[in-house]
């Protein structure tokens, strides 16, 4: 099975509509030929996932200055203007989720879990509309888990078989939204054989990656 | 040192910076609270948690890698024994209890203890990022941050206004002016700041204070 | 092949071989399901899955090393492009549906899908491991056993007896007898193995099943 | 701060009627010398989080063997007979959890969370006095943290900060108990200076790393 992929094959997976993940954080350890991809693709109305909205040049953010976002789960808005700007014109939808229950959310939709209970968010407007529960006389929220059907994530190294090393502070959110994806498209910088990455150190194996998107395009 | 604190923000960092121990693991808010590193005695050493997803956060060292910033997105750089990881273990260990201390910037802060600093409606909506995280798991949270807005009014009070990073859960405010602990019995005043007398910082303060005895 | 097939065993292990895909991720229980992939063709490869966490389980290759094992406890190996983890994240692959095929033994199932295979109350209570996990998570989950318990007793009954691994969690169930699938609308039997009448598996079998039209 | 610590250190750590976490899939992974430590040390009434009891020899076998253990919280106890005959002779306490629910209960723990919301478990026995909470229609099992006093780990390499790797499938139970006990003691093969583990490849932070025991007693 061949994983390696083209901008076209790419493009013909990304429908209207779509809910995305993108790893990242302020831009780094994002796709940015996967977020280039999506914008030459013309997708509109999709629900994004990611960390922040990084910044109106970077990371995901072009796809919020080129409104193809309808719908934004994030962390952090504040270094791109454009969110903000949306989202007090009514043009953009933001739920903000604490960054630990953010990774918790997607964590649980990718592995199976109900949910999670976090004390993270408790007498603060994050516990609106949520359930919460009391164990041992403690509060928790309940978070309910986060899926996608596409999730575009950047790694350093692949294998073909998709084994993933990531590289620095741009792990972040990646390893995660592997788990949480119907489909998961991984750029990286540099591949190699089978064989050529020990099993010890993989950090995503390579059953969770169906394509891999060589940068620059090889 | 004090003759070189020329600023309010100096005066808090350096304060804040006489509450660390060698070895804690300490995570800086963005702002100020990233200033706190500069006062430490040589002895004192102290290990920075990036919640971007790592340990070991030190200054720029050599060229600037691309994928190695701090959780300010700022290019940064890594301690020999650090590591890396994800952001779900980041937050394992921020929520953990594995964070000895947090220092962070507010808005406002209440005698409850309670931390308005993610946003002001219809003005600032940034989001939270990771600061509810670490007001919920990190095992000390001190507050840093100058004593009055830029209005003027205190950010000191008897009950915050803004909505909440955390409800109960700041531990010490250091300002330029005192050093509070928030207790079981409310707001304590510990200390006042080198030429600061008890009747400004009342003046200063919206919030009720008990005072600690060893100070007249 | 079939020829070679010379005991209950092999017939089960062969056809629930033909069950598995090219690529597909497979955690087989211990037992009879480690002999499945003997009887799988040339050009069809899986991916074995070993809850004690690593994906690429293979045949011990080359000497010993006293940190591989498979599931089972017992000296294994890797295939290239195997990797290994922690036992949260293989359980994160198991119980997030990442994991295509399981195959385990049973005791007792059902026409509920109902299946026992961890204890025999004031007999046998091992614990269920990995079992109930794999069960729950899996998305396919085929139980290969013998039909008839040694006391001659048919392990497919209309309701389990024995404590449950996981309730309604069986897809297809592979005797040495018959194939069945387990639907909404019942139990219903797919295939007799070669050699065996219908009638000899309603007479062996507890539960009460449909007949997939294709048999006669 | 010097964490490298003797037998004897350990020995001191260790008291009567203490919760322990130990690290290991069937003895693999398990710090052999440090069980020896325990067995040393005379400690006793312990309630032990393993996944497994192991064999009568190896792992954490002899604790059970030599009747250490007060109650055991584990996955499988079938390959230690001596683990049921005590069972059955009700003179040891067994919870059995499923494997991976134990995994998560762990990190729980270790993590802050107030429990987690898995599926494993529904409509058998292991529901059995726990609460069930139906999220977006489906049914699943409030599983409770758990934490310990002291964990011992099992791990191939360590810096003198405390930084661990892991070698091949002895790594399972030990990354997870790393965050959930209070004081963590690790069996290490190899040691090496701070520096000489590539950040990207730690797969344990020193921080969570109390004290290193060098295998041989170096």
């Amino acid at each position: 099975m061949n994983k390696i992929t083209s901008m076209e094959e790419i493009s013909s997976i990304l429908t209207d509509g779509m809910t995305i993940m993108a790893g990242g954080f302020m831009g780094v350890g994002t796709p940015q030929e996967l977020v280039t991809a999506m914008l030459e693709s013309g997708v509109k109305d999709i629900t994004l996932i990611a960390n922040d909205t990084a910044f109106t040049g970077t990371g995901v953010g072009p796809l919020i200055v080129n409104r193809r976002v309808k719908k934004v789960i994030a962390s952090h808005i504040g270094t791109n203007p454009e969110t903000g700007k949306q989202m007090i014109a009514g043009e953009l939808d933001v739920e903000l989720v604490p960054q630990g229950t953010l990774a918790e959310r997607v964590r649980a939709g990718g592995s199976g879990l109900g949910g999670v209970l976090t004390p993270t968010g408790v007498g603060t407007v994050v516990e609106e509309g949520k359930e919460k529960i009391t164990v041992d006389g403690r509060e928790y929220l309940l978070e309910k888990p986060l899926r996608a059907e596409v999730a575009l994530l950047k790694a350093y190294k692949a294998d073909k078989a998709g084994n993933l090393i990531y590289h620095r502070s741009a792990r972040n959110f990646n390893p995660l939204m592997a788990l949480a994806a119907d489909t998961v498209i991984v750029q990286v910088e540099k591949i190699v054989e089978i064989g050529e990455i020990d099993p010890d150190e993989v950090m995503t194996p390579g059953i969770l990656v169906d394509k891999i998107f060589v940068q620059g395009g090889c | 040192m004090i003759n070189t604190l020329i600023n309010p923000k100096q005066i808090i960092a350096a304060r804040v910076a006489k509450e660390l121990k060698d070895g804690d693991v300490v995570n800086l808010g963005i702002g100020l609270p990233t200033m706190v590193p500069n006062f430490l005695p040589a002895d004192v050493n102290v290990i920075l948690q990036s919640e971007n997803g790592y340990i070991g956060l030190g200054p720029l060292d050599g060229d600037i890698d691309p994928d190695l910033v701090n959780a300010g997105g700022q290019p940064a750089g890594i301690i020999r024994g650090g590591a890396f990881f994800d952001s779900l273990f980041s937050f394992e260990l921020i929520r953990g209890g594995h964070v000895d201390v947090t220092v962070l910037g507010g808005l406002e802060v209440d005698v409850h203890g309670n931390l308005a600093n993610w946003m002001v409606p219809g003005k600032m909506v940034p989001g939270m990022g990771g600061a509810m995280d670490l007001v919920t798991g990190a095992k000390k949270v001190i507050v840093a941050m100058e004593h009055m807005a830029k209005s003027g009014s205190s950010k000191i009070l008897q009950q915050c206004r803004l909505p909440l990073t955390g409800k109960g859960v700041v531990d010490m405010i250091v300002t330029e002016l005192a050093v509070f602990r928030v207790t079981e019995e409310g707001l304590i005043i510990e200390e006042l700041q080198e030429g600061v007398d008890l009747e400004t910082v009342k003046e200063k303060t919206e919030a009720v204070f008990k005072i600690n005895p060893s100070i007249k």
